[in-house]
């Protein structure tokens, strides 16, 4: 990866004591990113990184930005253990970022947010749940693509019941992610009549998951709501070993830990009939194929689309303001993103905001619109289901889109 | 290559947020590991406690700003009297544990959805900050100098927390320089040297072991304080194992039981973090290296840093400003 | 650090000192050694030592005695002079290796293992010859009975007496050639001083060359061919054990006068 | 259930629709608009001996724009009357199947972590290095046998003998290339603690670097159905790793009491210049040490890899409770290891019962911290004599 | 000798009030500092201290004596709050201190050094000197943080210190770190700090082993000065010629009992203390007689070894 990331930084006179925030932008627009290179959300650094240098592949290749090919500079945003985050910003604002997109873990957003916004750069992140940046002082610059978790809590809890589960246990990692998503998700199921036995916050550095799984046997749930990311697999391993097959209870997962292609090494079987919900209206498959076009290497597609919208999203706006100061970007961003003629990648959208034509970006990841707040307003869940193989299709069983808030 | 990015961040972070709150919790542990002894590797939860209870003070319970400051040093002085009392009278390695533990306990009830309501779960809480940025003598703008093509600024918000920051730890210095060369700091080295010994001479060994870990402690918070106000958020990750172990190293990078030695570490440790990422990633974004890719550079970074901490202790075991003679009398 | 004693009158001159050298089982020339860079505590002492003698080292505390028997049996190292056991160099060479060349070696401080209970104390003692050690435990815990009914008990919960026979019995566990002992006796009844001294005599009468470290001085110039008188790490007189023990300046400087009171 | 019926209205009582149950039992209403609507089903219409779960027949949802909502009425037969009714019936056993499983998960554990502890002590107890990098070295023994397993292409148990010599071989070539040169300078035991950190950090990035950051599995025994052993289900896998490790930690310990080299390791660790005094070559035992440590560390590795899966963080997220199990067992002791990582192991699973497992650390913590302050030399420790 | 000369009051009424007294364990005494009852102290089955009845008289020197392994140390290990009794009393100066902490133990005016010494190796020597000193201004920590406060005592505590220190021949490595020091300036080392405290009573375990005889000398000079100040002595040693010359008085402690009591003179030819203690050799330095004597014992027995190695 890391095409495309030569800066002109000749234009980088010093900057004048005591200036407000840029407004003007230097005319080419620069992406930074806080992504996890490091730490426990390494794993989920690679897709997201993908997912930006696939856009910005196609933005630059469709004619750049403003005239100019979109320049971009990585770094680490670490886990909260460390404070690296922090100087990963530090770097991004002395490199004149317009934007940034990051971090993949809320905590880690919360903390540099304020240095972020506070110098008028555009904070985007693809990956944050956490309801505090709904409301949260961001000057009106902080975004995300992530996937809205309240409806696809929704969506799934209603799933959960509709099958039929009128005892259900949930399994969630404990962070602003999963106790989100469960959260909702035992209020819908509640809701619709079904118990909800047991529920487990599970540390996910815990050594290992035993007796949460224990703990969940004993209340023999019908059905099971698995919701984390990569370390659901050692989950229903343990699943599998206390005799809680997915056989006998109906698993349930979303999006943080269904794109993980080590189940393929389950033995087969293992995962037949698991349901899953994943948030886009498209199927996953070529946008998958592109992005192994940009690291052949990825095992896991999680935020991999949220991370792609998110840069052409930016670009967009900065297209649409004819300018890449964060603050007219931040100005354009909810435009671009509804009420308009829909279209889907950079070239399509940026043709018609040539043309004239206001746009109505559609991303892989959903339909995002955005709201006062920045928050995506409407998203589309695919509901999947895995078959024999550990697998499942390319085809969603059915989509629901739906207006966030309800 | 962005030389100039790259000289101005590493620049920066020698003077920046993190050296000071590092740099000040580390002169907590020096007091207690450089000079008592103790091992102390719960050091994350003095900052976490401190952090949090003016964190909860202010969002939670409504209270103005210099209340939550006063909880949080209460909360650290008790954390101190808890962790002291039971574990004081053990050996040096039995302390060591029961500090981690303690500092594992304080972190998980921190991020627990139990409690989620007080301290905010695993994202932790905000919003407490108004109170000390209403304080702020700097006018809005950033402030600093060119050093030739260089930029060095920092934002008004920045430059009030670092000249808090370095101010605390000038106070913290000049304490630690004032009590160390006095009688009580003498009995303290003492009692890291044999207790049995000191108690024989008549000082009450138990009461100036305590009396070191609240200092400790106390000093610790300031930097648990600084945390939460210049990120304006506190997160129960922040205050984890990892963070006192990279004090330690700071602190013996700098010297142990040397009045400098923590700041210096601390200097030292994120002058190397950056530098070494700057450049890393520079050259990777360049194309100079290309064994590499963006995911790779962080890892890159880290296992350069180990490699650097592995070579400045191999050449300097006793740290900057350690004293050679100390380090070559066995302590066994 | 410099002001050697004037009265260097036995040693004035090394030459003189070293022409019974010639046959000895060891020997050292001007060691230099130290703790610490830049500080020498040995500064050029010589010594020999021929077979089959006994040989006393007497001096000041902080004199380097035990240095010295630390440089010659590997455990400080020697910054220039050299040590020469049985005509082979052995200077620097470590000190295990020295135990399988037959020398033995009871320290003065810390010299025992703690958490290691008498028996494996005495074990490790025959480290080298796993065979003899029932035989030469039989034979130390004649030596000390002491030892022998409290084999099952942690080295670390001994008395200081109790812990110098444990060394010292360590010591004999291999029937070395060559028996190096700082300050043998410091700590034991005098039952048990008797005792170390005259063991010393026997084991030296049977072939086995001793230097021995002692603040007991009188006892040791008693029963040693030879005596050093080490001071400032210099040897300031070397003479027969007799001759020592009669020296008015020796006596006056190093030995006292209590005994004779 | 066939005929039941349901009654429809918004959440302020205005009648939407009323329908009968099909024959799968499933019903269907639209609504005009999205907001709050409540469902109720006539008791009335349904089977004589069925009865609503959890008693309520109303339901109350939310319906939102464009979306369907689900809502359930599950059955259960009625019981007799006089009957207690059934949920209620069987809790005791619940519970104490529970507490068995919970104790051989804190057995299964618990063995993992003395293993691991056991590296860690030995190296402890013979150098005085407080190992910050032993949680890599476990790491590394499992990642090396995930290279011969899945890289190679090997079975796992040949895989897995293979990592435990190469990682033997490492413990070797560290001590002598390392760690020996470090002693030989004369480096303190603290020096060295922070260089172990250094080194922690090296070895965990650079397995990020060839091994990625996810979670990856052995190519053998991966999801291993569980079979059912009274009260306890375990994979087969589970019972032989244990058994594996029982027999590892017991004759690594009688070694260390019995044989000449175990004791001269005791004694390397007392006093190393007295040790070479008595012709041990304090190096070569320090060597082994590091050699059978690396071995014993990696077959910890893979042991819990086998258990948990791979990850680049496996080690340093085990390492709070190594070292709390050496410390607790008493430092320096391989049976003192065993005792206290059993009791950190069934402490951490047993405590689930009461406290929710994300803080189930907390209570094996909490534990540590009581056990210490009763018996402060720690489980099998012994104290020392003063003066 | 040095005390026989300026030898005056104290020696005299020490030995007057010894005289009299009779020469059995337990005997009370006139004026005693430290009054011990039935302590009692076990490790697993080994009874290592079981002491009855003790008196320590003010103002003298007393001698503890007894093989290795009698409990000597044990005991003042029990006296001095570093160890818990099983059971038993003991009081100083009227007042009861079991299960006084060993500070406080120290406070009272108690001291006491260690065989095993316990050097602050990375102190200087002068540190661990000036650290004796009691009622320190500045060892408070309010009062630490103003140099003003407490630097005339440090002056006063240096110069003592540096005294003790020329005293002990200690002073040219006054500012090298305890840890270098070499063992029997350690011994001296641990003395001389005990004394920094200005005890009331001093209890020195094994002060002089290791030490040279010439410094010994002079030191006990010093110590018998002490008494003159009114010090109280007590003390664990095993070279009698030293225990003859400057103790008042003796107890024996065997097998963690006492055995006997009584002025030097007659304690060293009570058959029981030979037998137990001091051996055949014990009364005077080995006169040439004795040692040719002792070589042949010594050859016949190797020579009979040897015999029966070649008749094997
Ligand atoms: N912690 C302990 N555990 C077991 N036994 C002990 C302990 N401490 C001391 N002992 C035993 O108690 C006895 C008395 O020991 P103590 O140190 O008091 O002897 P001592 O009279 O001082 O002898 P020495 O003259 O050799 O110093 C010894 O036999 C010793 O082995
Ligand atoms: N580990 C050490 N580090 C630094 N200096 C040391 C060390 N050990 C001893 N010395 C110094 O070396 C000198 C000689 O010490 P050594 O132990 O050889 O004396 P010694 O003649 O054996 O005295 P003693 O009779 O008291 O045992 C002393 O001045 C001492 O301070
Ligand atoms: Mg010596
Ligand atoms: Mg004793």
């Amino acid at each position: 990866g890391g095409g495309g990331d030569t800066a002109t930084q000749t234009s980088q006179s010093a900057a004048p004591a005591s200036s407000a925030p840029a407004t003007k932008g230097d005319g080419t627009l620069t992406l930074g990113t806080l992504l996890p290179q490091t730490g426990s959300l390494a794993f989920l650094g690679p897709p997201e990184f993908a997912g930006v240098d696939l856009a910005l592949k196609e933005i630059n290749e469709a004619g750049g930005v403003l005239g100019k090919p979109v320049a971009k500079f990585d770094t680490d945003s670490g886990d909260t253990t460390t404070n690296i985050a922090s100087q990963s910003v530090d770097k991004l604002l002395a490199q004149k970022a317009d934007a940034i997109i990051g971090a993949a873990s809320s905590s880690v957003s919360e903390s540099v947010i304020d240095k972020i916004t506070g110098a008028g750069v555009v904070h985007f992140s693809p990956a944050n749940t956490s309801d505090k940046f709904t409301t949260i002082e961001d000057k009106g610059l902080y975004f995300r693509t992530a996937p809205p978790d309240k409806l696809q809590g929704r969506v799934l809890g209603d799933l959960v019941v509709a099958d039929g589960n009128d005892t259900v246990g949930i399994v969630a990692m404990q962070d602003s992610y999963g106790t989100g998503l469960a959260d909702q998700v035992q209020k819908t199921v509640t809701e619709g009549g079904a118990e909800v036995v047991e529920r487990i916050d599970y540390d996910p550095k815990a050594a290992d998951f035993s007796a949460d799984v224990a703990k969940l046997k004993a209340a023999n749930p019908k059905g099971i709501v698995l919701i984390g990311f990569e370390e659901t697999l050692k989950i229903v391993n343990e699943l599998a070993k206390q005799g809680m097959p997915a056989s006998k209870h109906q698993y349930y997962m979303v999006d943080g830990n269904m794109s993980n292609t080590n189940y393929e090494d389950l033995p087969k079987g293992t995962l037949d009939g698991v349901k899953g919900t994943y948030p886009g209206a498209a199927s996953p498959e070529e946008f998958r194929d592109n992005l192994m076009g940009i690291n052949k290497d990825l095992a896991d597609f999680t935020y991999a689309p949220e991370s792609y919208d998110a840069a052409n999203l930016i670009a967009l706006a900065a297209e649409a303001a004819k300018s890449d100061a964060g603050v007219d970007i931040a100005a354009k961003l909810a435009e671009v993103s509804k009420g308009g003629e829909k279209c889907k990648s950079f070239k399509e959208c940026v043709d018609l905001q040539k043309a004239g034509t206001d746009i109505d970006y559609e991303g892989v990841s959903g339909p995002v619109e955005f709201n006062e707040a920045g928050d995506p307003a409407v998203a589309t869940i695919g509901i999947y289901q895995y078959g024999d193989d550990n697998t499942y299709p390319v085809k969603a069983l059915e989509y629901r889109t739906g207006n966030i808030a309800g | 290559m962005d030389w100039i990015t790259i000289i101005s961040t590493t620049l920066k972070a020698a003077v920046g947020v993190e050296t000071v709150l590092y740099g000040i919790a580390a002169i907590g542990i020096n007091i207690h590991f450089g000079y008592t002894g103790l091992l102390n590797f719960g050091q994350a939860a003095f900052m976490g406690v401190a952090g949090y209870g003016l964190a909860v003070t202010v969002t939670v319970l409504g209270l103005p700003f210099w209340l939550g400051i006063i909880v949080g040093l209460v909360a650290a002085v008790l954390l101190a009297i808890l962790l002291g009392i039971p574990t004081l009278h053990l050996r040096a390695d039995y302390l060591a544990i029961v500090t981690i533990a303690a500092a594992e306990i304080v972190r998980l009830v921190f991020r627990s959805v139990q409690f989620k309501s007080v301290f905010g779960g695993s994202d932790g809480q905000r919003g407490f900050t108004d109170g000390f940025y209403a304080l702020n003598p700097f006018p809005e703008g950033d402030y600093g100098f060119n050093l030739g093509p260089v930029p060095l600024f920092f934002n008004h918000r920045t430059m009030w927390v670092l000249v808090v920051g370095w101010l605390l730890i000038a106070l913290c210095c000049f304490v630690v320089y004032l009590l160390m060369k006095s009688p009580w700091g003498r009995v303290l080295k003492a009692i890291r040297e044999d207790e049995d010994a000191v108690r024989s001479l008549g000082k009450n060994v138990f009461s100036y072991k305590m009396q070191s870990l609240i200092l400790g402690g106390v000093i610790g918070s300031l930097g648990g304080f600084i945390y939460g106000l210049s990120y304006g958020s506190v997160q129960p990750d922040v205050f984890g194992t990892e963070t006192t172990f990279y004090m330690y190293t700071m602190v013996i990078l700098g010297g142990a039981a040397r009045v400098l030695g923590p700041v210096i570490g601390s200097m030292l440790f994120w002058v190397l973090l950056v530098l070494l990422y700057g450049v890393l990633s520079e050259a990777v974004g360049a194309g100079y290296i290309t064994f590499m890719d963006t995911n790779q550079v962080g890892a890159m970074r880290w296992i350069m840093v180990g490699l650097g901490l592995i070579l400045l202790l191999v050449y300097r075991p006793q740290g900057i400003f350690g004293d050679k003679r100390e380090i070559a009398i066995d302590a066994r | 650090m410099n002001a050697v004693p004037e009265s260097r009158q036995a040693v004035s001159d090394r030459s003189a000192h070293l022409e019974g050298a010639a046959d000895a089982v060891l020997r050292c020339d001007e060691l230099i050694a130290g703790y610490l860079p830049g500080v020498n505590i040995l500064n050029g002492s010589d010594l020999y030592v021929k077979e089959g003698e006994l040989i006393g080292i007497i001096g000041p505390n902080g004199a380097g005695k035990s240095t010295l028997l630390k440089a010659m049996f590997g455990l400080v190292t020697i910054r220039s002079g050299t040590v020469v056991l049985k005509g082979e160099d052995i200077t620097n060479m470590k000190a295990h290796s020295l135990v399988s060349r037959g020398v033995g070696y009871v320290p003065q401080n810390n010299n025992v293992f703690p958490s290691l209970t008498i028996e494996e104390n005495l074990e490790m003692g025959a480290f080298q010859v796993p065979g003899k050690f029932k035989e030469r435990f039989e034979f130390v815990a004649e030596l000390f009975p002491a030892l022998k009914e409290r084999r099952k008990q942690r080295a670390g919960s001994l008395s200081g007496g109790e812990r110098q026979m444990v060394a010292m019995a360590r010591a004999l566990m291999t029937e070395p050639s060559v028996l190096l002992l700082d300050e043998p006796s410091a700590g034991l009844s005098p039952m048990l001083q008797d005792l170390v001294f005259i063991q010393a005599q026997q084991i030296n009468k049977a072939g086995v060359t001793v230097i021995m470290v002692e603040q007991n001085a009188r006892r040791c110039l008693q029963i040693c061919h030879r005596g050093y008188v080490l001071d400032q790490g210099r040897n300031a007189y070397t003479g027969t054990g007799r001759q020592l023990a009669d020296d008015p300046k020796v006596i006056e400087l190093y030995l006292g006068t209590l005994a004779r009171a | 259930m066939n005929g039941a019926k349901i009654a429809v209205t918004t959440e302020s009582g205005q009648p939407v629709e009323e329908v009968t149950t099909n024959a799968q039992g499933t019903w269907d209403v639209q609504v005009e608009e999205p907001g709050r609507y409540k469902a109720t089903l006539d008791v009335s219409t349904l089977p004589q001996d069925a009865q609503i779960r959890g008693g309520s027949n109303v339901r109350t949802l939310s319906v939102y724009e464009g979306n369907c909502s689900a809502a359930l009425f599950a059955l259960q037969p009625k019981a007799a009357p006089g009957q207690p009714q059934e949920g209620d019936s069987g809790g005791q056993s619940t519970f104490w199947t529970q507490a068995a499983q919970l104790t051989f998960e804190g057995f299964n554990l618990g063995l993992i972590i003395a293993l691991a502890a056991l590296g860690l002590s030995l190296i402890y107890g013979t150098t005085g290095l407080t190992n910050f990098a032993h949680g890599e070295l476990v790491t590394l023994g499992a990642i090396l046998a995930y290279a011969f397993n899945v890289g190679v292409g090997l079975h796992l148990i040949p895989a897995a003998v293979l990592a435990v010599l190469a990682a033997g071989a490492l413990g070797y070539g560290q001590d002598r290339l390392f760690w020996g040169q470090l002693r030989r300078r004369g480096t303190g035991t603290i020096a060295m603690m922070i260089i172990s950190i250094g080194v922690a950090l090296f070895l965990r990035y650079v397995f990020l670097i060839f091994f990625g950051g996810q979670t990856e599995s052995y190519a053998q025994y991966n999801g291993q159905p569980g079979v059912e052993v009274g009260p306890i289900s375990a994979a087969p896998k589970n019972f032989i790793a244990m058994g594996i490790e029982l027999a590892v930690l017991i004759i690594v310990g009688i070694a260390l009491l019995r044989t000449r080299t175990g004791k001269a390791a005791r004694a390397v660790a007392d006093n190393p210049a007295l040790a070479a005094s008595s012709g041990i070559n304090v190096d070569r035992v320090i060597r082994i040490i590091w050699t059978l440590g690396g071995a014993i560390a990696a077959l910890a590795g893979i042991m819990l890899g086998l258990s948990q899966n791979l990850k680049f963080t496996m080690g340093q997220d085990i390492l709070l409770l190594i070292f709390a199990g050496v410390t607790l067992g008493g430092l320096g002791t391989a049976f003192g290891a065993l005792v206290g990582s059993l009791v950190v192991g069934l402490f951490i699973q047993v405590s689930t019962l009461w406290v929710p497992p994300e803080l189930k650390s907390v209570g094996a913590l909490v534990v540590l911290i009581i056990v210490l302050l009763v018996r402060p030399q720690g489980i099998l420790g012994r104290r020392e004599r003063i003066g | 000798m040095h005390a026989e000369t300026t030898g005056t009051d104290r020696k005299a009424a020490a030995v007057a009030v010894f005289k009299d007294l009779a020469r059995e364990p337990g005997v009370p005494k006139p004026d005693p500092i430290l009054v011990i009852d039935d302590v009692v102290r076990r490790f697993g089955g080994l009874t290592a201290v079981d002491v009855r009845h003790v008196e320590i008289q003010r103002g003298s020197i007393t001698a503890l004596i007894g093989p290795n392994g009698a409990g000597k140390t044990t005991f003042f290990n029990q006296l001095t709050g570093f160890d818990t009794a099983d059971s038993g009393s003991w009081t100083f100066n009227d007042r009861a201190m079991n299960g006084v902490p060993a500070h406080k133990v120290a406070r009272k005016g108690m001291v006491r050094t260690f065989q095993l010494t316990k050097a602050l190796s990375r102190l200087t020597v002068l540190e661990n000197m000036r650290l004796g000193a009691q009622r320190q201004k500045g060892e408070n920590f309010w009062r630490a943080l103003i140099p003003g406060v407490w630097r005339s005592q440090e002056d006063e505590i240096t110069a003592r210190a540096e005294e003790l220190l020329a005293r002990f021949k200690l002073d040219t490595k006054r500012d090298d770190f305890a840890g270098s020091l070499s063992g029997g300036q350690r011994k001296l080392l641990e003395m001389a700090r005990a004394l920094m405290v200005q005890p009331e009573l001093v209890m020195l375990d094994e002060p002089m082993a290791g030490v040279n005889p010439a410094l010994t000398q002079s030191l006990l000079g010093h110590v018998k000065d002490l008494r003159e100040q009114g010090m109280t002595v007590l003390f664990v040693e095993h070279d009698m010629d030293m225990v003859r010359d400057i103790s008042d008085w003796v107890i024996v402690m065997a097998q963690g009992s006492v055995i006997a009591e009584g002025p030097p003179s007659t304690i060293m030819s009570d058959d029981r203390v030979i037998d137990a203690y001091l051996g055949a050799h014990h009364d005077a330095p080995l006169s040439d007689s004795d040692l040719e004597a002792q070589l042949h014992e010594a050859e016949a027995a190797l020579e009979a070894e040897i015999e029966e190695e070649t008749q094997k």
